[in-house]
């Protein structure tokens, strides 16, 4: 069994709202420290890889589902073998 | 693999864990030695503390529950079904309930008021009726500080979050602001169905073998003792609560209620029963459902769907998990129904049959682990009617006198006015609530009632949720009494006959006996006002310990009211219609002002004493302004509440376009701010004037009239001034976006 | 002309859409469901708004895998016409047969109102009812409703006047161009985040939707022929 | 300049709908090879340390503002130093 986490975010081009506010919404905590806040999601798979290798799952099924690259860009990182 | 070890009957006598589970010890010696003759073992217990606990039981409520009327000649199902149901004439009826969730959305104000939808809902599909519109009635804090903003930004959102993505608009509500909420925010949601009455469903489970079903999500720790945490008094330290917070999953109730109406509109013969699981999950559902058909049952808690492992037969019970319907099954059909539910992609499993006999048997992993009489869950609890007292306060103020407002500048207190908070448009909130879906809302949140129209007839539906914890708190039997009438009269303005209420009493703790005295005179005076009207109360809900730290709120029933409307082209809006309308003032004005916003506005705090009210006249007064509309008399009607004539008047205006000239020559300035109910702003072409009064006759006065400029012109005894409608509107809508976005 | 109106799992305004034509228009419409994997017999596909799916990942995303979505490609290409709401639209955008994506709110809220539109494109299937940059008022009711798509795109989109409405007062969800709705290079497929079958009935308050339904229905007869030779 | 990566996800007890929901759609992908999916948010942050430490400041936002304890739990990472 193969844990694999793949890491979505908006483009760097794309405005993502959510990240403005999240700031704003640090700095009225008075977190002056914290300059810039970026959101992103993750997707943990569980893979038993079968006929297809892990990379061929994870990038089918990011280009296929997970991700929309017109807005969305992604990477993954296998996290252990179990 | 970690095996937990429950309790022995003999350590749980010993070591009392019941006590913390919400049961007291005289009911524990109670069922031990009276209903079974020996000691009930860990599961058993648990099944008794959460059925006895008082959101299941109503222990402490049903002694004064019993004072509501619930019958009348259109009432088709009373209180203790899933939701009631009244008559609307050609075999339809209309479904409708209400449901608090005060407690769950304090500590998790999102899931708590989403599931609070969710539940609300169900109960309305599960009496065979389609869903047709929400309401909710909301009560925070004061918008100053970020915690509060906190609360409101989430259960607004998660009310919407639920509505909107089961598609059923959320049409209407209340959002009120006092002091006394900020910690114990109360969240009731309503839900309004419509059937035809040949579908109609009772949750009931009998005919010895017959299956008992569950569909829905699977079952999970998420929840448990949800019951009693939601009749527990309230601390700070939410440590100790987590487990409780359930969450919602709008697109797997989306598919039950598809899935449980094409059951209940097209295979009747399949089924005996349905009800949804609700606070107690499996057990209440199974057991009311036994109960109310005099059954045994027998379930293998080993079929039930479960989402973690190893639960115990105590957890699975127990589990609050959401979007879960229990059915009973006609023998012979389990499979028809599988089928149907899989082609909705949800699974339905037997988990057991009705048996002959009254017991209430489970079996997990082999073994037999509950085995009590059914009734001893749902009928034998003791009920527990608290002592009473009058509130010292209440004594004290009947011998002040009473408060009257110096108005300096009146102009001035009527801005200020339109910026309160609880008078304020709470657009910024409602424009987050899909209100229009399924293409049926007349009138969306903005009028007094929000209207929606029965698709291939000629009818509407009109409905409101109201209610005004500060009247109440200053005299409980009046205060009821106005939470009716308010209600009514917000259907009455919209050309609506008042058909029957739904409630949802939020008080403090019980077992104070001024509280419950609180409780019993409200409801008294509810009563009162229902008997009058014809309005009988056919379901509701009961939240009692809203407390924070020791501090109740104030007593606080929610009225939730729905009435038809018989020819959905003569319902009418608050706003006026034509310029050159004579502006009538329904009902006489007294100097009204205990517990009126104005009051609240200038000296912070809510005290005095009600007037006595005779509900007679004020229903015959309602129901010749009904009849004027229903003759088409009327172009606007609105009810005044908060802020009295003079905010109602300016409220006419908003978005029409037009403004007005009133003068009232028999009134001060303080009396535009006086908030005697039972009043209404309504405007009359010249055409129709003469009819009007002949109907009217004494309950209306003439009081000036509508034009093309939209300014606002006032004159009376001590005052006559003018404000530019655009700008009144403009306080009145941007007062709340401010209050939200300022960061304090 | 007979209309398919597609349910998935979460649709909620399917109703809306069949009460529109069926009732208010008086076309021949069915409800085809999303397990169904041909749209034989029928000259329109309408898909509706809603929650397909929760809106779960994100919104229409998985609703592009459900059996029926073979079909409605196979439907566009040949030129018929398919309209998609609020869902729809999102559904019509990650199924590729509409450019560009639809992202959340700039308020990150859901917003229920109705808002002006300038109908900018009267040329299309659906508009030839309207005049060229009326202005009409839509109910709009959705979170995810910023229309996105990369420079190039929308300046294609522009070029080709494939915007059909656009946000005439202020802009209510941040989309680039003030853009409401798209059809696709040649015409026959629609996306709009506006619901026009909200607004086509005096009682309700709003008719400007009307002329959408009608004037697909009125063009939509010329079009299947035209696609069938 | 202290990149931190911090990430949310439900608590193991909280039922995830959506988690379920992707898990379908990828084996009707044909995916069979994936046993179950997980979906989590998380915060690139970037933070100037001024008086508070990095530590401090990321479990004070993160207790505060980013994590909704009734039903999440988060850690985070110090990605690179910039
Ligand atoms: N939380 C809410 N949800 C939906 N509608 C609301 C909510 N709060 C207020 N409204 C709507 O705002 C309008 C004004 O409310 P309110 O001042 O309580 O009216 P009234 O005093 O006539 O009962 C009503 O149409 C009501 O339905
Ligand atoms: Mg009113």
């Amino acid at each position: 069994m193969v844990n694999v986490r793949i890491f979505v975010t908006y483009k760097q081009s794309v405005f993502n709202p959510q990240g403005e506010t999240i700031t704003d919404a640090i700095h009225s905590l008075g977190f002056s420290a914290v300059k810039k806040v970026n959101v992103g999601k993750f997707f943990d798979l569980q893979i038993e890889p079968n006929d297809k290798t892990v990379a061929e799952i994870v990038s089918q099924v990011s280009e296929q589902l997970l991700v929309n690259f017109n807005l969305e860009t992604y990477h993954y990182e296998v996290m252990e073998e179990a | 693999m970690a095996v937990k070890v429950e309790m022995s009957p003999v350590e749980i006598k010993k070591n009392k864990p019941y006590l913390e589970w919400g049961l007291t010890e005289k009911e524990y010696n109670f069922i031990s030695e009276k209903l079974l003759g020996r000691l009930p073992n860990y599961t058993e217990t648990g099944l008794f503390s959460v059925m006895w606990s008082e959101h299941c039981s109503y222990k402490k409520s049903k002694p004064v529950l019993r004072e509501f009327p619930n019958q009348s000649e259109r009432v088709l199902q009373g209180p203790g079904e899933g939701a009631g149901i009244v008559d609307i004439g050609d075999d339809q009826a209309v479904v409708f309930k209400a449901e608090s969730h005060n407690h769950p959305s304090a500590v998790e104000p999102y899931e708590g008021a989403a599931t609070g939808v969710g539940g609300i809902i169900r109960d309305i599909f599960s009496m065979g009726a389609r869903p047709i519109a929400m309401l909710d009635s909301l009560h925070f804090g004061e918008i100053d500080n970020p915690h509060t903003k906190y609360l409101i930004n989430e259960v607004v959102a998660g009310i919407g979050g639920y509505g909107n993505c089961m598609g059923i608009p959320t049409v209407g509500g209340e959002t009120t602001f006092d002091e006394c909420y900020t910690g114990n925010p109360l969240v009731n949601a309503m839900c309004v169905g419509i059937m035809d009455q040949k579908d109609m469903q009772k949750g009931q489970a009998k005919g010895v073998g017959n299956a008992v079903m569950y569909v829905g999500a699977k079952t999970g720790r998420d929840g448990i003792h949800g019951a009693t945490f939601a009749s527990a008094d309230f601390a700070d330290d939410k440590e100790t609560q987590r487990s409780a917070v359930q969450v919602g999953d709008p697109f797997m109730e989306k598919l039950l209620l598809e899935a449980c109406l094409e059951l209940t509109s097209q295979h009747k013969e399949w089924l005996v029963g349905i009800q949804d699981m609700g606070a107690a999950g499996i057990v209440s559902s199974s057991c009311e459902m036994a109960s109310k058909a005099g059954s045994g049952m027998e379930l293998t808690l080993d079929s039930v769907p479960q989402r973690e492992t190893e639960m115990s037969a105590y957890e699975i019970m127990l589990s609050e998990s959401q979007e879960r319907m229990l059915l009973c099954i006609r023998a012979g059909f389990e499979e028809k129904v599988k089928f149907l539910f899989k082609d909705y992609g949800l699974e339905a499993v037997v988990i057991g049959r009705v048996t002959s006999g009254n017991n209430y048997v489970l079996n997990h992993h082999g073994e037999v682990v509950t085995d009590i009489p059914v009734s001893s869950l749902t009928d034998d609890v003791l009920e527990e009617p608290s002592e009473e007292r009058k509130p010292e306060r209440i004594i004290q103020a009947e011998n002040s006198t009473d408060w009257v407002p110096e108005i300096l500048d009146v102009k001035e207190t009527l801005q200020q006015l339109l910026a309160q908070p609880t008078i304020a448009s709470k657009e910024i909130f409602t424009q987050t609530y899909d209100s229009q879906v399924r293409t049926n809302t007349v009138v969306g949140p903005g009028s007094d009632a929000a209207v929606l129209r029965i698709r291939g007839t000629k009818k509407g539906l009109a409905m409101t949720s109201d209610g005004n914890g500060r009247f109440v708190y200053l005299n409980p039997f009046v205060g009821g009494q106005i939470a009716v009438l308010e209600a009514a009269a917000n259907l009455i303005a919209s050309g609506a006959l008042p058909l029957a209420m739904t409630d949802c009493l939020n008080y403090g703790d019980p077992t104070d006996p001024e509280i419950y005295w609180e409780l019993h005179q409200s409801v008294l005076g509810m009563s009162e006002a229902c008997r009058v009207l014809n309005t009988p109360v056919i379901s509701g809900n009961v939240s009692l310990y809203n407390e924070n730290n020791g501090e109740a709120i104030y007593p606080t029933p929610m009225v939730g009211m729905v009435g038809l409307v018989k020819d959905i082209n003569k319902h009418l809006t608050n706003t006026f219609k034509n310029s050159g309308a004579k502006i009538f003032l329904v009902g006489k004005t007294h100097a009204d002002f205990a517990g009126s916003e104005i009051q609240k506005m200038v000296t912070g705090e809510i005290t005095g004493t009600l007037h006595a009210i005779d509900t007679e006249l004020e229903s015959q007064k309602f129901f010749k302004l009904l009849q004027a509309i229903e003759a088409e008399l009327v172009d606007s009607a609105h009810d005044l509440s908060e802020g009295g004539l003079a905010v109602g008047l300016v409220e006419s205006t908003f978005s029409s376009g037009l403004g007005l000239e009133v003068a009232l020559k028999t009134m001060k300035a303080r009396d535009l701010f006086s908030e005697t109910p039972g009043r209404f702003v309504v405007s009359v072409i010249p055409e129709n004037v003469e009819k009007f009064v002949e109907i009217m006759g004494n309950d209306c006065i003439e009081i000036g009239e509508t034009t093309a400029s939209q300014q606002i012109h006032l004159k009376c005894q001590n005052a006559d001034f003018e404000i530019q409608g655009a700008k009144a509107q403009k306080i009145w809508e941007e007062a709340i976006p401010c209050l939200m976005k300022s960061k304090d | 002309m007979k209309i398919a109106v597609v349910v998935f799992p979460g649709s909620n305004c399917d109703i809306d859409l069949f009460e529109a034509l069926h009732t208010v228009c008086g076309a021949a419409v069915e409800y085809v469901s999303h397990k169904n994997d041909n749209l034989d017999g029928f000259d329109a596909v309408m898909l509706p708004g809603g929650f397909s799916y929760g809106d779960y990942l994100r919104c229409g995303a998985i609703a592009r895998f459900s059996n029926i979505m073979p079909a409605i490609v196979a439907f566009a290409k040949q030129g018929k016409p398919v309209f998609g709401t609020c869902n729809g639209f999102q559904i019509l955008t990650e199924a590729g047969l509409l450019p560009g994506a639809l992202k959340q709110n700039d308020s990150l809220k859901f917003v229920c109102k109705t808002v002006p539109l300038t109908v900018e494109n009267n040329q299309t299937l659906f508009t030839t009812q309207y005049k060229e940059k009326e202005e009409i008022d839509l109910p709009i009711a959705h979170a995810d409703g910023s229309y996105y798509a990369d420079e190039e795109t929308l300046a294609e989109l522009e070029e080709n006047q494939q915007v059909v409405f656009r946000y005439a007062g202020e802009n209510p969800n941040g989309s680039l161009n003030n853009i409401a709705g798209i059809t696709n290079k040649t015409g026959n497929v629609l996306g709009m985040m506006p619901h026009p079958e909200r607004a086509v009935e005096a009682i309700l308050g709003n008719q400007d939707g009307l002329r959408l339904f009608k004037s697909l229905l009125e063009n939509g007869k010329v079009a299947t022929e035209e696609a069938v030779r």
